[in-house]
């Protein structure tokens, strides 16, 4: 039942490619997304029983992920309606790329079996190829090229490592086959020689999708050349592709004895990645590119909170979540002020408070939730992933995570504040009316849903929701605590 | 406890009410300050009910799931303690606000203000009563984020833009890299969140942990509190914050960071002796450095930001004497120098909200807070001169006014330091006791030049206007002043308030520790006694002068009669004749050269006819100069180097690079230039190499550490893999 | 025994607050002795008063009640502070433990008022008094409070009458140069706070050089009596601590005790006459050091004092 | 026999990287890229022959895919692309023809003294196959590294993939074949978008020089 979250974006990808016209393009665009957004809420609703033989199942960890895919989707295909300008590229395969990528993402994360991850993240890397080139511009040329082919040079690499993995696995008589699962039943008898390749493979060519340092160099062109929607999906949902691959791979290692070593790589690259994003955000003067590092940064967050464990693995569930919803924010808002002032740089973009209030304090918001303030969630997810290194004593781990977080904030602000206040430059157009109003609210009402919802479910965690996380972190804990129970109860002693 | 909450709703009802009133901002500006003040003084009427009381433990745990930590509330005797000093400034400022703020209406966005106002007091309520890390750092960020909107509230203004930013940037940098990893330890200590499990986890800790601890609190809660040099924001910020919320900032903001200090000493068992001398060097630095650059202030509000600075000092020498005793187990001191200091944040909180109004008062009246341009208020606005004397009077720390009585306690305990030989011998309480008479006599010396420039002589510029004080604001300060005259005046009632709080500090078993804290108090009462006698004096004097003068009058003039001031023989004094503040700060500024630096600039009158001469003298402050702006510039630059991979920081053509290239200079340096502007150009095939090279190094590290593994690890994996190796 | 106190207070205090113009006039006479004259009559300080009392008050049109108010309040504060000193017996009237500190700050109110009523006048001579007076008197602060730092040490207590009294007899046996280091620093302060050469000179005519005479230009009538006896009332308060301080007397009240003690005030004052007659006013940015220095003998004394106690 | 004739294929395609590595024009690099990859594509048939039985229809099927896309398709598709500019060969990369080969060499023994230290769990078809698929994947990745043009590039990442290729002979029971035909459509599909954006790079540049792509950079 759960593979309609496949077929039906397939469905609407393959409606929008026979539609005329764009408007029933649009139409059909959002009306997919939306019908994935329903399922997944039915989704939730229902209970699954374990398919041991399909290729595709709905577990904690995935069924979270495809959930955050699924409302960024949503959210971002009614922004685009609002954005939606004369496309340079075929209109038609701009949207069926996006739906493409919507049922790739999906696939990603429900799929069991690591051969059938690997394609379901290739294929969504080759649907979001288009999407970036959507100007048809020297620049975005540029861009694209860099993203494919550091992108599929990454998931060579990690196709290496699964098939590393594989190796190690046939060391098991009989020899295991690729699905996670059964990986981790009889992670005791892989041999730990190709495990560890493996996952170092794995790890460098996820990595490389997901944007850690020092393999992220495609993230800002990327982020800064494809339209801010397109940069949202990618930075939002898209990263959540090769996570979930690393988390695969970390769950069967560390279900196989090895948590120290994958952990303390993971830690390694997120640190690394937090301090590169701190050095390339400080005195930057693109916005869009700032967003790219800061992105950067949540991944080196979510990936030291896995590699810690514990408080820390539900920590990094808990920043996954945000960092999709802040990201939307950000990157619409970045779309929006590209509406009024034109320009990608910081030092053009002035008073948007004083301009269009709205607009100015959503973005205001997005800042303050992607800095880790509270009462937004971020703060919540950071400061867990502390604690955890703190009854780790892993201090080195926790000073620099803070040092570099502070970087990027006193970074992030002081770029960023002189864009929300004070006067406004003179030359600038009065807010639009009529038709451009419209446009307006249809932008900023995903933008200010996103918001609501990180403020939400910072301050206020449903139980639902912190089952959820809980569900999803226990899962990356087979050795460290004998169950997922008992890992919640952990989660409850701790943070 | 209830009653917190139910101020807490209020709270949140006032700012969805002002939020939801955006149309009619007069309205909305009066209910959120309604809401406010009742909010406020339902907090105040719990905190008594505690102090005045024995302190009840009363644990109250919300069913609020944050995402992380658990919604703990607790309102013990210090909690209670500044929970009276927030609520009553905060109602003062409340009613205070209505009239300064409705001269905004339809020009700023007031219903936002009012918002961010009451979000700002519920985050400090909640703040003094949250019993677990989580819920006691969101509310801290909570404040410091409300506290930053509404600094920035005339954000037009390029020095409020930084004066906002500098706060935020400052005290987010205190509270991420020293308050969090606190926690953590703390956290990582006792394994959960809970406020009343630090204590008890603590009990066992080593010395180095404890002095880590402490350290850490110190810096972190010091930048929020203003010790030096972290007090950089104060001044910056202060200043360009609306009056109600520069109000906010000194009396109460501030004073969290103390709150934090004091709230973790209460869990740290005695610390080494060495914590409470450091603590008391910062006290009498804060303290002295904080005056002297208030000396040099021509701003009012700047110049009272300093004096914010200085208290702080002030009550960190009575918190430093409290750790020496508990460092050398004696209660008296210990018990003395916390009273003393937590008396001390109420009294600041009082006169500093009082002084802070009144001097929004004068900028209200007449549009600028320059000393230099102002003069003669006292007989355009002698109600608002009144308070500001009080003001004056109070934080100078003299009789008969509330600054007196803690300086007072603070005084004794440092003299009972040196008695009892504690600190470096009795040295250092020594030190404290000849920092705090200069403070005193230089705050003296500083608020004789306010008040003399400023309200007193005639008006330097007639340009000026000044319009009357509406009410409401005069009865907010009138509050103020009621109290600093009060408490002063009647310490009997007030003192008993601190020994609740006290308690929580000073580990002394209760019993002994009513009878020391009676023993060391009980001399205050005679204070009150010494006041009746002084106003007896005055009013003798007054009658003598009475009857004086009017025998005079009968005798011979008649009433007393009024010329122009004594010019010393030249007779068409005008009003810039006058002392201005620079030249009556001079003699004390010029004195203290040495550790103020003070910039001169000084055009000389030239001619035979000198038609105009100028002096100007400022004292930039040295942290913010010396340290901080040289560190940031660096990093900065440092990282604009990395960032374009060029030198100087910013990125060359690369075209001038691959010139460099084009010359033969040996193969090394001419893979450099060439790695460099393929780096600098970000071309594809380095980005890959960065790949393989990450692959390479992790494999390489792997074989590395594989090598001793092989020994250590069990598991027959390895031993087939040596097996399989030895077949080859 | 108390009672007989409490009885014999009445006439004490009479004669503290009788006593100081008469030390004026002993200052007075010295001088002219110095200067081979006669001086004055003994009395003339009684007579000024009286004279001053029966005139009428000129007030400026720029003051304001701060104006007013600024001789009472500040005489006021004097006379608090006499309730708290002991001046011809080793007892005072009101003490109590850490009096010393409201006593110091007693006379800053005192200080503070006479500089507001300076400002009030909006003269730039007065300004200038005003100034030089809170310079002199913060950097005076310290010194007073080291000075009672070491008396509280010696005598452990901090009460004025206690830490000024037969318990310091012991300390002047221990710890003699400590002890004269302090009376050294209590001089300084004396002849600061009072405004005598080589800090001030009140009989000078030059009001660019003067410091509290400046300060009263305006003053006249009732108010400038209340200053002048104010001003001699300060002197014999804290010449009285010096006294104390100096010369102990043993526990106890006795007959010969309080003419004992107004001879030696009577002493004190003659060594602020010959102190005047034989030196000139200091340059005004020199004063600062002469206070320092004050500072650094009582510092200096703390740290013998601390010594001493350590081993 | 059959063993060394897998063998001498696997040495065979490793010499093919080298003269990949050498060759300037790009038309003859592309060709020797599609005899390499039609004697790796013979490969799963001979290891299936090697366990005395018929090879699965697994292993056809593989072959199959192999041949059709990398020997034919993609070939067709590069030259197609090389044939619509003028640019035909690689002139000066970043590491020169001589030093590309000689590090090729290098590569190549590296990664069998790396085979060494990685040892099988389980009996291979040959003992080449680990070393021979790292050292073909290492001089994909050189030749990503240190060619200029385009359609070198993505030559290089094809020699990537074959390298991975080598490697998956290992796994030929374990992986469904449903994956093995998605990863190859996948690369299908991957080099179809190349080429089009490598088309689109010509036509908007007048050159396939990607180290002069640098208009995005940090300022």
């Amino acid at each position: 039942m759960h593979v309609l979250l496949i077929v039906v974006p397939v469905v609407f990808a393959a409606v929008c490619l026979a539609l005329p016209g764009p408007r029933l393009r649009l139409a059909s665009l959002v009306a997919g997304s939306g019908a994935h957004f329903g399922v997944t809420i039915w989704s939730w609703s229902t209970t699954f029983p374990d398919e041991a033989d399909s290729v595709f199942a709905i577990e904690p960890l995935g069924h979270l992920f495809v959930s955050l895919v699924s409302v960024l989707f949503a959210a971002t295909s009614v922004y685009f309606v609002g954005y939606h300008r004369k496309a340079l590229l075929s209109q038609r395969i701009f949207l069926a790329c996006m739906l493409a990528l919507l049922a790739a993402l999906s696939a990603v994360c429900m799929s069991r079996h690591l051969g059938v991850l690997w394609v379901a993240m290739e294929a969504a890397s080759l649907a979001a190829t288009p999407l970036i080139y959507f100007r048809l511009s020297a620049r975005s040329l540029e861009a694209t090229w860099k993203f494919l082919l550091m992108s599929s040079v990454g998931i060579a690499l990690a196709l290496l490592g699964i098939f590393c993995i594989a190796v190690a696995a046939m060391k098991a008589e009989p020899a295991v086959s690729l699905v996670y699962s059964d990986l981790v039943s009889h992670a005791k008898e892989l041999d730990v020689l190709w495990l560890r390749a493996g996952f170092l493979l794995a790890l460098v060519g996820f990595g490389a999708k997901m944007g850690l340092s020092p393999l992220h160099s495609w993230k800002p062109d990327a982020y800064g050349e494809a339209p801010p929607p397109v940069a949202a999906l990618l930075s939002g949902a898209m990263t959540l592709g090769p996570f979930i691959g690393i988390l695969r791979v970390f769950q069967v290692c560390s279900a196989a004895g090895l948590a120290e070593f994958a952990g303390g790589w993971l830690v390694v690259f997120g640190l690394v990645s937090i301090g590169t994003a701190a050095v390339f955000v400080v005195g930057n003067n693109d916005y869009r590119r700032i967003f790219a590092y800061t992105s950067v940064e949540h991944m080196g967050v979510m990936v030291v909170g896995v590699g810690l464990g514990l408080g820390g693995s539900y920590a990094a569930m808990l920043h996954a979540m945000h960092n999709t919803l802040n990201k939307g924010v950000l990157f619409f808002m970045a779309g929006f002020f590209w509406r009024i002032y034109q320009s990608n740089r910081v030092s053009d973009v002035r008073g948007a408070l004083h301009h269009h209030p709205t607009a100015g304090i959503l973005f205001l918001g997005g800042l303050c939730a992607t800095c880790g303030l509270p009462p937004f969630g971020m703060f919540f997810s950071e400061l867990g992933i502390l604690f955890a290194a703190a009854q780790k004593a892993q201090w080195w781990v926790l000073g620099l995570f803070t040092l570099t977080l502070c970087i990027v904030f006193v970074g992030v602000m002081t770029a960023m504040l002189p864009m929300v206040f004070g006067p406004p430059p003179e030359n600038l157009k009065s807010a639009p009316k009529g038709e451009g109003r419209w446009r307006n609210v249809v932008m900023l009402a995903p933008a200010t849903l996103l918001l609501l919802a990180a403020l939400v479910l910072g301050a206020y965690q449903p139980a639902c929701v912190r089952d959820a996380l809980y569900a999803a972190a226990a899962t990356l804990e087979p050795l460290r605590t004998e169950s997922g129970a008992a890992v919640a109860r952990g989660m409850e002693v701790l943070p | 406890m209830t009653l917190v909450l139910t101020s807490l709703a209020l709270l949140a009802i006032g700012a969805a009410t002002s939020l939801l009133l955006t149309r009619v901002p007069r309205l909305a500006l009066n209910l959120g300050m309604l809401f406010a003040f009742v909010a406020a003084v339902i907090a105040v009427i719990a905190a008594g009910d505690v102090l005045i009381r024995s302190p009840s433990q009363s644990t109250y745990e919300a069913a609020w799931p944050l995402s992380l930590g658990t919604a703990r509330l607790s309102l013990d005797g210090l909690s209670a303690w500044f929970l009276m000093t927030i609520g009553v400034l905060a109602a003062c400022v409340s009613i205070y606000s209505v009239p300064y703020m409705s001269s905004a209406v339809g020009r700023e966005p007031v219903p936002v203000f009012c918002a961010l106002f009451c979000g700002l007091l519920a985050a400090l309520i909640l703040l003094v009563c949250a019993a677990d890390a989580v819920l006691f750092l969101l509310s801290w960020e909570v404040m410091t984020l409300t506290a930053f909107f509404l600094i920035d509230f005339h954000h037009e203004r390029p020095e409020v833009r930084r004066g906002a930013w500098m706060y935020l940037v400052a005290t987010h940098l205190g509270t991420a890299l020293f308050v969090l990893p606190l926690f953590g330890i703390l956290f990582a200590r006792a394994g959960t969140t809970a406020f009343s499990s630090f204590a008890g986890a603590l009990g066992s800790a080593d010395r180095t942990t404890l002095m880590a601890l402490f350290a850490l609190g110190l810096v972190g809660f010091g930048t929020k509190a203003g010790f030096m040099p972290m007090h950089v924001w104060l001044p910056a910020a202060h200043p360009v914050a609306p009056t109600p919320v520069s109000a906010l900032l000194s009396g109460v903001v501030v004073k969290t960071g103390i709150y934090g200090l004091l709230r973790l000493l209460s869990w740290l068992p005695p610390l080494p002796l060495v914590c409470g001398e450091v603590l008391l060097f910062v006290g009498v630095v804060s303290g002295v450095m904080g005056v002297l650059y208030a000396l040099a202030q021509h701003d009012l509000k700047h110049l009272l930001a300093y004096h914010t600075v200085e208290n702080i000092g002030i009550i960190a020498l009575g918190i430093a004497v409290g750790l020496l005793g508990e460092a050398t187990n004696e209660p008296t001191l210990a018990v003395l120098g916390y009273a003393g200091a937590l008396l001390h944040v109420t009294n600041h909180a009082l006169f500093k909200g009082l002084l802070f109004l009144s001097a929004g008062a004068v900028l209200h009246g007449s549009g600028t807070g320059e000393i230099e341009r102002l003069g003669g208020l006292a007989r355009k606005t002698p109600a608002n001169a009144l308070m500001f004397l009080i003001g004056a009077v109070a934080i100078c720390g003299l009789p008969p006014l509330n600054g007196f009585l803690s300086e007072w306690v603070i005084y004794g305990s440092l003299f009972s330091g040196s008695i009892r030989g504690i600190g470096a011998s009795g040295g250092l309480p020594a030190v404290g006791v000849a920092a705090l008479a200069l403070m005193g006599g230089l705050a003296l010396a500083c608020f004789a030049k306010v008040f003399g420039v400023v309200f007193l002589g005639t008006p330097r510029e007639t340009g000026l206007q000044t319009h009357s004080i509406p009410t409401g604001m005069k009865t907010a300060m009138a509050a103020l002043g009621l109290f600093c005259v009060l408490i002063g005046v009647l310490p009997s009632l007030w003192v008993p308030l601190v020994r609740s709080a006290t308690i929580e500090l000073a580990n002394v078993p209760m019993g002994e520790f009513s009878t020391r804290i009676d023993g060391v108090l009980a001399p205050a009462i005679r204070l009150s006694g010494m006041a009746v006698l002084f106003v007896l004096a005055i009013g003798g004097l007054l009658v003598l002068r009475r009857w004086a003068l009017s025998r005079a009058a009968r005798r011979d003039v008649g009433v007393a009669p009024t010329v122009a001031t004594w010019g010393c023989g030249y007779t068409q004094p005008t009003p810039r004749m006058q002392y201005t503040a620079s030249s009556f700060a001079s003699s004390l500024v010029t004195t203290f050269r040495g550790v103020l630096w003070p910039e001169r600039m000084f055009a000389a009158p030239a001619g035979s006819f000198p038609a105009t001469a100028h002096v100007e003298t400022r004292a930039p402050d040295f942290a913010e100069h010396e340290l901080f702006e040289p560190v940031f510039r660096g990093v900065a630059r440092l990282f604009a180097m990395v960032r374009t991979v060029s030198w100087r920081g910013e990125s060359e053509s690369p075209g001038v690079a691959q010139s460099a290239a084009a010359h033969r200079r040996g193969p090394v340096r001419t893979l450099t230039i060439g790695m460099v502007s393929a780096l600098r150009r970000g071309s594809i095939q380095v980005r890959l190499l960065f790949i393989v090279l990450t692959l390479v190094v992790l494999f390489l590290c792997e074989a590395l550490s594989s090598v001793d593994r092989v020994h250590t690890t069990t598991g027959q994996d390895y031993q087939h893999t040596l097996s399989v190796g030895v077949n080859r | 025994m108390t009672a007989v106190r409490a009885v014999l207070f009445v006439p004490e205090m009479l004669v503290v607050l009788a006593l100081p113009p008469l030390l004026m006039s002993v200052i007075a006479k010295t001088k002219a002795w110095f200067g081979g004259r006669v001086g004055p009559p003994w009395l003339q300080p009684y007579f000024d008063l009286h004279k001053l009392i029966q005139k009428n008050a000129v007030y400026s049109k720029t003051t304001t009640w701060i104006f007013r108010a600024g001789p009472i309040i500040s005489l006021a504060a004097l006379l608090t502070a006499a309730t708290l000193i002991p001046v011809l017996s080793n007892d005072s009237l009101l003490g109590f433990s850490g009096d010393i500190i409201l006593l110091a700050y007693l006379l800053a109110l005192g200080r503070m008022f006479t500089v507001l009523a300076a400002m009030d006048t909006g003269s730039s001579f007065e300004g200038m008094g005003a100034s030089r007076e809170v310079t002199f008197g913060a950097m005076s602060e310290p010194a007073l409070f080291l000075a009672f730092v070491v008396m509280a040490v010696a005598t452990k207590s901090l009460q004025l009458s206690e830490m000024i009294g037969p318990k310091l007899l012991p300390e002047w046996q221990i710890a003699g140069p400590a002890m004269i280091l302090v009376v050294g620093a209590l001089l300084v302060v004396l002849l600061t706070e009072a405004c005598r050469v080589p800090v001030d000179d009140p009989a000078t005519h030059l009001e660019l050089t003067m410091i509290h005479e400046v300060m009263v230009l305006d003053h006249s009538g009732p108010e400038f009596a209340f200053i002048t006896y104010g001003a001699a009332l300060k002197f014999t308060l804290l010449g009285s601590i010096l006294v104390h301080a100096a010369i102990p007397h043993p526990e106890g009240f006795n007959v010969l005790s309080p003419p004992l003690r107004v001879l030696e005030l009577g002493g004190l004052a003659v060594l602020v006459g010959a102190i005047e007659s034989a030196m000139a006013r200091f340059r005004l940015n020199r004063v600062p050091m002469l206070i320092a220095g004050a500072t650094v003998l009582s510092a200096i004394a703390v740290v013998l004092v601390l010594m001493r106690r350590t081993v | 026999m059959l063993q060394s004739a897998i063998d001498s294929i696997l040495v065979l395609a490793v010499l093919l990287n080298l003269a990949m590595l050498a060759t300037s024009r790009m038309a003859a690099c592309i060709r020797t890229f599609a005899l390499q990859s039609l004697l790796l594509a013979l490969l799963p048939i001979a290891v299936g022959l090697r366990h005395e039985t018929i090879p699965g229809a697994h292993a056809f099927v593989i072959t199959a895919g192999a041949v059709g896309l990398k020997v034919f398709l993609i070939p067709w598709i590069l030259l197609r692309v090389l044939r619509t500019g003028e640019i035909h060969r690689e002139i000066e990369p970043f590491i020169g023809f001589t030093a590309s080969v000689m590090l090729g060499a290098v590569i190549i023994v590296a990664s069998f003294a790396f085979a060494k230290r990685m040892p099988l769990p389980t009996e291979a078809p040959t003992d080449l196959l680990v070393p021979v698929s790292i050292a073909t994947l290492f001089n994909g990745l050189l030749m990503l590294v240190s060619r200029l043009k385009a359609i070198t590039q993505v030559l290089g990442y094809l020699v990537v993939e074959n390298g991975i290729f080598v490697f998956g002979l290992l796994l030929l029971e374990q992986t469904p074949v449903l994956v093995e035909l998605g990863i190859l459509l996948d690369l299908f599909v991957g080099v179809f978008i190349m080429g089009i954006i490598v088309y689109h790079i010509r036509r908007e540049f007048d050159h396939m020089d990607t180290h002069l792509l640098d208009a995005l950079r940090e300022s």
